[in-house]
């Protein structure tokens, strides 16, 4: 990505899922590492991140879900970026994905396959979104 | 953010109500069968023959007289054997109330799709809702879960339109429900038009009032439950206008149930605060008659990962629920930081919380001189935004809360709505009680705002830092942060 | 009752100790590689080679400048390292002290047998003891504990000769231990006399003033661990006299720890009168260089079976602990109400109770009405009681107590020590409140038996019973009922 | 038992073990319900309860163990009474025996082994032992 330009993330929570807390404090947290951010809010359908990742030319897409439905809710979304034609999009996503906390490999796989690059487990620190969307990107931590 | 609906906090009309009616139940299948006054009639007949122990009302009533603290656990699953399994793990510890959590499609209305899990979660069996789908399996699913337990059970009335969901219940036997008239919009709401939302629930207070008219003591509560780090005074505020909307539409018995912050001075003071109001300004409305009562909601905030520390979390909960002389509480689970509930989870915690209330006995919060001006700065926020509210209403407060909305004079930190103006941030202070740092266009006193900078000033001193974002983004982790994590700051 | 040992509080002089210390060393091999001075000159060398975190008494100190409650679990089993491993399952979480309780046989001196039991327990891998064997590991075993955390590791000189296994404790570097002067008898013994037990005590502080002479600030900690349903002013009263016997001997850093009774009133009420009178005593004697702190031990009464129970006990004894604003809190753990507890319960205990502190934080119980009045009458009740052993021993202490147990001046409900009169009878009262129903021959002022006689009446009014014997059964399963046999009772 | 007398039993805690609190509620509760308690309090050697019974002519002897030591404390105990003859004397254990609460049946017959008639669980309720006791004895409950 060009160098001048300040890294763009588009950042939201999907479906009907209404948790916006955790998604705000990435937002802050981006906002304060320097990175420009396209917040989306809560209770976002796919598409609306897709049309904003185009508008915004955005780096990465930091979707979150919380509610338990993201099985459903995320299913076809990296299908869909492709279609888009935001391949080169990083797809990020977080929250409480999981249904049986104990098999979290399973979960990161499941979610990998539906075209995610990078899975988080519950309460996954913003930092460490943050030093990883840095070396993705190759912006200098 | 109006749909345009013609709208007064007055009562309806019986016919107004009925003539709304049809198009409610041609909503889904399972409301046909609620067709015509008769349905209506029948679930009263449903209703009579239940004994008085099915009424959360009657056991409010009871409860106190006892001196007994109330402890109500969770369920919802897609299926009625697994919501009806989930209730009987706890049968013999006698709950007094089931709090039944609706899906997330059921919701939104999407009862299609609710159906279509429904059918799924049966062919797999194994749930794929996050909560019991009401309208799916209509009136004789509710009294199957009904019909299961010696408690009252109840519903969330929770996101836009939850009135089939409503008719269901009641003809169900089900005796309680959540007033959502506000509070929904700021919990889950993206753009749903606020007078339409209030509409919606004035048909369902409106329908509560009928039963209660007809001998049905049906109970209606104000939950606030909203997030873990809104202030403190903007919860009472939204309860004390649901209150008032909901008694206007004739219902008799609400409770003033308060999304607890864990500071047990200030959670203490709010719930004085907004049992005070709430008499007050129902009096002056001329509804001496309908009866109120305290109730708690465990923190809604950030729960830690580690068991041991989530249950040392709820039993803090049930501690500052029971020091502050509520007359019951709504517990969360130990499993439930990171899972949907389970029925196993719920009786630990009721055993958990049970013994806290069991050894708090009949002790409670000495009235000191915190107490009091903490509740005195609650009472004299509340006072002003709700006058503010009916000002703007000429008096009508559902009138009004439409436009405070767009003021900015109802206003939080988190939420999805977009007619939220969202200029609000709350901290806290080295006690953990919950502070202004910026109130945005929301009118409070300046004697409050001079309080809250006061006290965040202290704790500023004392960490030689200044208040700022990076405080709301730590304390969005306040209480969730790992033990582990805290104790490998320190260098010893 | 007496062995008629030459006794007086005095501090023993040195070479008096020495003296007496060439028998206590040859009670068992293990005490023979500490004969001679030299040998004690080398734990203290041992000791200048340890951290200031090494100390119980620096993390007092510092651990109030932070404003952190430090929280103590417990550890105890027949090998080396089935202690160690047990530690090693909290060390990430740097508990500040580990309280290391000995086994029954090394309490009464019976090395001999502990030994076997350990050898047994080598032999078939399991832990034949209730607690570690201090005597017969010697100072390696006491050095490998010690090494293998952070913490400062200490230990309760239970039991009627604790001499031998604290001059190996303090050699292996541990830093703290726990003053039985009095308390031993009432506790653990049957008829072990007196004044051997005092004198006893007065070798094992003489020994711990002579390191702090020495520049190692060894700890002696008040522990009051006696039965939950002993009175409070009775706890406060024999720590008190412990406290002043311990400090006549040179001791300089001294905890006021208090086994709770769960009234949080009462609790706190008692804590604050054992720091006031600790303090205004101490400095009677001229002791104003004694360094004293606050601590609480978990209610030691019956503990419930179900887990869910146990574990919202814990809760709420942590957090009266933290509200009534302890400089630490000795914990119990889940699994602990039948079996000697494991590494496991006690960090998920750790985390329990740490989570309970953070969300107490900076609060604590407002010094409302109730709480000025509990505390007023408790500082009656000791200093009736008190100035009484003194009177009785003509300004000694240690003679006063050996004749106030004969007549009756230091009395309680439950002991199995003969000598006792085991006159007093103690009930609840309507808030779990302990109370005299009779104070047998204690010389209680008039105002504080009427207090108590007030307060049960109260519960005598709302019960419609008459305070008896039957209440003092019932109260006995008042904390472990199973709560499904509380609500068997209820008729809905 | 002669019907006249008053049922007799022998009571207290065994060995080294000092928790008194549990037989002296027992106790109560026992001289409430009639019976003539010979009450030796804690820290009883098992010799005393033995000298005890066979002075009091005594119906039942009440052992009580807590501290975990039960095991090596009540080894014996049954033999020895027989030796003095009492092997008419009903005995019961109770307190807390088990070192693994899961297995209590394992626990029972131990102690049942070392020649008790009753063994009873953690926190038994004292109504339990004096029905038990009632019937034992033949005592018109
Ligand atoms: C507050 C809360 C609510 C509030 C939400 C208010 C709001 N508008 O935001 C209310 C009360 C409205 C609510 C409602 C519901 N909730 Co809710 N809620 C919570 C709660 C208690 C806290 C969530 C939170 O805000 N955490 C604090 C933030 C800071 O943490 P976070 O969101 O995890 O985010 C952090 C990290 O995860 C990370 N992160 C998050 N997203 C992403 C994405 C990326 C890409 C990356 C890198 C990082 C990242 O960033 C943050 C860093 O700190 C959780 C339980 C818990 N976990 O504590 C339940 C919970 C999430 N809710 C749950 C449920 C079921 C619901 C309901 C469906 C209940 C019901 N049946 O009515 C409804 C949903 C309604 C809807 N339409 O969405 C369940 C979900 C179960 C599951 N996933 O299987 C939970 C786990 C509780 C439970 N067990 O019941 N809830
Ligand atoms: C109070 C207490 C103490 C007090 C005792 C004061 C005293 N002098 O009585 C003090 C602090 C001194 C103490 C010391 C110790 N204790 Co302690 N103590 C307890 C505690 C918390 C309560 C016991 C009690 O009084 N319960 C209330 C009474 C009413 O209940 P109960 O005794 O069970 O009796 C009831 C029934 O069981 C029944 N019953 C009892 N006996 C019998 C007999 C018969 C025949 C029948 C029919 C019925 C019956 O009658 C009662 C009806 O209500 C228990 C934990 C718990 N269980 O709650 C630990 C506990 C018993 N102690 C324990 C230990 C290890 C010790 C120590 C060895 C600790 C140490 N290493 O220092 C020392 C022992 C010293 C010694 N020489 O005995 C362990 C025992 C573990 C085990 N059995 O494997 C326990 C379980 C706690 C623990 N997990 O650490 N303890």
């Amino acid at each position: 990505m060009d160098a001048k330009r300040r890294p763009t993330v588009v950042l939201g929570t999907i479906g009907h899922d209404a948790h916006i807390v955790g998604s705000s404090i990435l937002r802050i947290a981006l906002e304060e590492a320097g990175f420009n951010v396209v917040f989306l809010g809560a209770v976002v359908p796919p598409e609306e991140f897709i049309d904003a990742a185009r508008e915004s030319a955005a780096d990465a897409i930091l979707v979150s879900s919380l509610y338990g439905m993201a099985r459903i809710d995320c299913q076809d979304f990296g299908a869909k970026c492709a279609e888009a034609g935001l391949s080169k999009v990083k797809l990020y996503l977080g929250g409480i994905l999981v249904t049986d906390p104990e098999k979290w490999e399973e979960t990161e796989k499941l979610f990998k396959g539906y075209g995610f690059h990078r899975v988080y487990p519950p309460q996954t620190k913003t930092d460490v979104a943050i030093a990883d969307l840095k070396s993705d990107l190759g912006v200098p931590a | 953010m109006l749909a345009g609906i013609p709208l007064s906090m007055k009562q309806w009309d019986w016919d107004y109500f009925l003539e709304q009616r049809k198009s409610v139940l041609s909503l889904w299948p399972t409301g046909t069968e609620l067709q015509g006054e008769e349905a209506i009639a029948a679930g009263i007949e449903y209703h009579k023959a239940q004994p008085w122990w099915k009424y959360a009302s009657r056991r409010n009533e009871r409860s106190m007289e006892e001196g007994r603290i109330q402890i109500v656990p969770q369920v919802g699953h897609a299926l009625v054997n697994q919501t009806v399994e989930h209730m009987q793990c706890s049968e013999d510890l006698k709950p007094d109330r089931w709090y039944v959590l609706t899906d997330t499609y059921t919701r939104k209305s999407e009862y299609a799709k609710a159906q279509d899990a429904v059918d799924r979660s049966k062919r797999d069996g194994f749930s794929y809702l996050n909560g019991y789908p009401l309208a799916a399996h209509g009136v004789a699913g509710a009294r199957a879960v009904n019909e299961c337990t010696r408690a009252a059970v109840g519903t969330d009335n929770n996101d836009e339109d939850a009135r089939l969901p409503w008719e269901i219940a009641l003809a169900g036997g089900w005796t309680w429900g959540t007033i959502k008239s506000i509070e929904e919009l700021i919990q889950h709401s993206r753009d749903y038009p606020v007078d339409r939302n209030i509409h919606n629930q004035q048909y369902i207070d409106r329908l509560a009032a009928h039963y209660t008219e007809n001998g049905i003591p049906i109970l209606r509560r104000a939950s606030a439950n909203l997030p873990g780090w809104d202030s403190l005074g903007f919860k009472v505020t939204v309860s004390l206008l649901e209150v008032l909307l909901s008694a206007a539409q004739g219902v008799k018995h609400i409770d003033l149930s308060l999304g607890i912050g864990m500071n047990l001075v200030q959670d203490t003071a709010a719930i004085q605060a907004l049992r005070n109001l709430s008499r007050e300004y129902l009096d002056r409305m001329g509804r001496q008659d309908v009866k109120i009562y305290s109730w708690t909601y465990f923190f809604l905030g950030d729960w830690p990962l580690q068991r041991g520390q989530m249950v040392g979390q709820l039993s803090w909960n049930a501690a500052v629920s029971a020091l502050a002389g509520v007359c019951g509480m709504y517990i969360k689970s130990p499993d439930e930081a990171t899972t949907t509930p389970t029925g196993e989870g719920f009786r630990e915690a009721m055993e958990i919380c049970g013994q806290v209330v069991r050894l708090v006995a009949g002790q409670r919060l000495p009235e000191g001189e915190d107490l009091l001006v903490e509740r005195a700065m609650i009472e004299s926020e509340v006072r002003a935004v709700v006058d503010k509210v009916m000002e703007m209403g000429e008096g009508d407060i559902a009138v009004g809360a439409c436009r405070a909305f767009q003021a900015g004079v109802i206003d939080t930190m988190f939420s999805p709505y977009r007619y939220l103006k969202g200029k609000v941030k709350v901290v806290r202070d080295a006690n953990g009680a919950l502070r202004y740092l910026d109130h945005g266009h929301m009118p409070l006193p300046r004697e409050v705002v001079e309080y809250h900078k006061a006290s965040i000033a202290r704790r500023e001193a004392r960490e030689g830092t200044k208040a700022d974002v990076k405080w709301i983004v730590r304390e969005a982790t306040w209480a969730s942060r790992s033990m582990i994590d805290e104790v490998a700051e320190r260098t010893y």
